[in-house]
């Protein structure tokens, strides 16, 4: 059995041709496993974890809190928020964390390759409590200037970096970053959504305060991510949104709260969601993630140096170890979109646009970019055939 | 509904065509029944938000007939613009308000309609039957 | 076919008996046509939504927003702002419309009846920007005391209502208290959770300024549920959570926002969760709502009837027209975790405990209740032997 | 994991019976077995929080043996205590924290150990371990 048999979608065709799924970084595909353990919670086992008696409640409540269990196991945790995906968890950080603990003036930085959810939340925030964002500017070859950050550090009380960037693949020296922002007195908070499908973490280890991303990133469900967060800063975390099942006890005078991660997890959790992703978690968990790692960006790697033999074609990145596998370019007549569009002619997946990353679209000095990403179910003879049409497109095109 | 003869002479001629990537190259070649605007025309006033690619449309009344002319820097919104062009040009305000998006799917050109996360067809469609309502 | 037949969980065994699930206003169970949607979804379809060019981005983004889409022809609502559920609906109105329409010292009109989901972002926002929180009391029958509630209302903002009970299953007199409170000046949010399922609500003729409410509560999936805003209160609300999708421009300097409900859902959207509840609510569309509404009412009041017959038991709520069907109770020797188990034995889930309704609790002078509601599955068979096993329960162990 | 032999005793008990309502009967006969706490010892302190029921727990140590009283209002939960009763009392603390608390699944009159949101017999659980570690 090959990886790639247990993606039912694969045998998808579109407009007549075998899908070739290159939109990884978007979202991934889920093996079967992951669809089947969902239906299974749904015929046989749902209903509403609070205060579980029932026996269908009991297994409800036993396979979200699984969830749970495999995310600590997974990442080495020791508090897993479990919230919408990785939008929200930075959001939680911002609210839950960042408005109890910083004050007018605090700097919070942030670097010039975020996405857009690890920029709008912060801005929200320094417009209600005026705290200031310095934005950490990029190197010739598109990587972090580490002295720019380093100076950019005094009076930084959050670190808010992205751990490998969607467009560009790069992987931050996140390592360094922690170091650097830890003895200048600032936390970090990591947007993991694209390391996490590509390499495995240690979180304690690892020694972050607080690290964002997705289930859907990882081949599991949509609807479902999680925020792990170090014992100290989730101890000086406040309630964020309010509700069932995050609380102690209430009364007409003031309500007491959970100690424990339900406090942020209000209302009816993501159920079946989480069930899914636990699945996916040990679907994951039998790969060896490292190997498919070097695989990919081998392929990456490949794909980057033939489209740059493309008449036309700019690349961006620089798919060294370590980075993830993405491929981002333009085409100086081909517009992305008409690409992407003619591609789909030929069952071909790519992205384009600015892929929630403006400003470092505005670093590129382009609108936005084709980008193609890969994942474990993707070969080279995927990369070829796209490399194929993408050549013919050009040349009748361009 | 029934289309505007002349749109739906284009839907007939996209019907014929089997191959997608063909009906996107025959799409692209409709970029030519675009009437272009001049670069000074390239203007945030025209400009269609949320499309991918840079798209400006401009209106016109005469005679009580709309005619409108546009500019794309993607060669298939270029050429749904020239789509457009044949379905609107010469139409009265009300021939165009009778207009719905869906000969797009239909010519199998598009395969949603969905604003603004899409492609920026539908803004445009909807950007051009709201200016010209207001020349009602 | 039954409706019973398009719910395949209902095969299920529990302790070697059928299940009897009476626990529907924690969560309902899905017919397999919503699961199918779902299923279909990950196997063909699955793909991120923002900016679709791609063949499955395009099907992944109509299937989302199709969910809106039934919604809005659902409810005949304008603006529908999709979110994980009710208590993020509700958090969401405390965070963008009220942080940004309400001072310090405007008062905001709670009931007693209320949900802990429709108290603690209150009380969370009246520690925040010191607002006023007003409880508005009940009647010895249970019911809303409207005096006490038009006296409440003088210098009275927003009142945020619990539509109908989940503890008592009673109808708050809406039409009036929207009418009353728009009288004087206050907008009106209803947390319509329990009520959604069991009547079919016209939002622009409710004329309600907000509606909150979850798609698990009505054959849909988990970890969805939607905001419904009426166009001034959308066009005065302010960004909640920020990221992708909600933007129309980022730049370092700062961000402009999308103007449609696009600008409250930042990050992948719950797509898979979206396609299943427009299933959902197709399925829905062919009951016949209102008639299953008065057999399945019928089928409480005779429980109720039955219950208070049982020597020992008090049945709190009056089971009145537009009630929905839930019966709530204690026992005065058998405690209801007791009892709840005892008749799981018997494969019969029911819920037990303060319902996230703590302050009710206080006012019905319990800690908690036994609570047994009915939804579109359920029929008379399963009440009667609902009432015999309790029967049963009470003889032998009371 | 091996149980200590009162409790295995109790395991035996159950799981011979086919029942389920005849198990939690069975569980609630238990409730006999907890030497109970007089009125005043209800108290906020000695509360199992998260609980359902009302639950109340005491652990003393006396020559290096640890002895608990318990009551609670649901007598399940005090069939729960009765049964934690047999498995702890008289035993030394290193016996105590080898003590897991999956015997009630063995015995399947619980359905779920994840704590609280359930149930709060893995509450009281860890209470008691966390008492007794501290008289170490
Ligand atoms: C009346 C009421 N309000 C709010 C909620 C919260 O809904 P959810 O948990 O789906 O956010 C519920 C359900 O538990 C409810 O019954
Ligand atoms: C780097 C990065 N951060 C954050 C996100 C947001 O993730 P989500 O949309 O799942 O909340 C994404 C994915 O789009 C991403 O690539």
């Amino acid at each position: 059995m090959s990886i790639r048999d247990d993606f039912p979608i694969l045998n998808r065709k579109v407009n007549g041709e075998s899908l070739v799924y290159l939109d990884n970084a978007a979202t991934t595909q889920k093996p079967q496993i992951v669809i089947t353990a969902m239906n299974d919670y749904y015929q046989n086992s749902n209903a509403n974890v609070h205060r579980a008696v029932h026996t269908l409640a009991g297994e409800a409540t036993e396979g979200y809190e699984a969830c749970r269990n495999e995310l600590k196991n997974w990442f080495n945790a020791g508090r897993v928020i479990i919230t919408s995906g990785t939008t929200e968890s930075i959001n939680l950080v911002a609210h839950a964390w960042a408005r109890a603990n910083l004050v007018a003036g605090d700097a919070v930085i942030l670097t010039e390759m975020e996405h857009h959810s690890d920029i709008v939340p912060w801005q929200l925030l320094a417009q209600d409590i005026g705290i200031e964002l310095r934005f950490v500017s990029l190197n010739e070859d598109l990587t972090l200037d580490l002295d720019a950050f380093e100076a950019s550090l005094v009076g930084a009380k959050l670190v808010a970096c992205v751990h490998t960037s969607n467009v560009l693949g790069i992987r931050n020296p996140i390592e360094k970053i922690i170091k650097m922002s830890h003895a200048n007195g600032a936390k970090v908070l990591l947007d993991s959504a694209q390391a996490v499908p590509h390499e495995k973490i240690d979180f304690k280890d690892l020694d972050a305060d607080f690290l964002a991303c997705s289930a859907h990133k990882m081949c599991g469900p949509t609807g479902i991510g999680c925020l792990l967060v170090k014992e100290d800063s989730f101890n000086q975390m406040q309630p964020f949104m309010g509700g069932g099942d995050m609380i102690q006890t209430v009364t007409i005078s003031g309500s007491t709260y959970q100690e424990n991660e339900h406090k942020f997890e209000a209302g009816t959790p993501r159920i079946a969601e989480g069930v899914g992703w636990a699945a996916a978690l040990k679907w994951l968990s039998k790969i060896d993630l490292h190997s498919e790692h070097l695989r990919l960006l081998e392929i990456a790697r490949w794909t980057a140096q033939q489209i740059k033999d493309i008449p036309g074609m700019t690349v961006f990145g620089r798919h060294a170890d370590g980075d993830s596998a993405v491929v981002s370019f333009i085409h100086d007549s081909v517009h992305p979109e008409d690409m992407a569009r003619l591609l789909d002619a030929r069952g071909i997946a790519i992205r384009t646009g600015h892929h929630c990353a403006q400003p470092l679209m505005q670093r590129l000095g382009v609108e936005g970019t084709m980008r193609v990403s890969f994942y474990l179910y993707n070969n080279q003879a995927e990369a070829e055939l796209l490399i194929e049409t993408m050549k013919g497109i050009v040349e009748r095109f361009s | 509904m029934t289309w505007p003869p002349a749109l739906q002479e284009v839907i007939d001629e996209f019907s014929e065509i089997e191959d997608a990537m063909e009906r996107l190259e025959v799409l692209m070649d409709f970029a030519e029944e675009v009437d272009e605007l001049s670069e000074e025309e390239w203007s945030d006033e025209n400009l269609v938000k949320g499309c991918q690619s840079r798209a400006h449309v401009v209106l016109e009344k005469r005679d009580n007939t709309i005619w409108m002319r546009a500019a794309a820097d993607s060669k298939m919104v270029q050429g749904l613009m020239g789509i457009l062009t044949i379905a609107v040009n010469g139409g009265t305000v009300e021939q165009v308000l009778e207009l719905t998006p869906d000969f797009v799917l239909e010519m199998k050109v598009l395969n949603t309609l969905t604003p603004s996360r899409s492609n920026g067809f539908r803004t445009m469609f909807d950007m051009i039957q709201k200016t010209v309502k207001e020349m009602k």
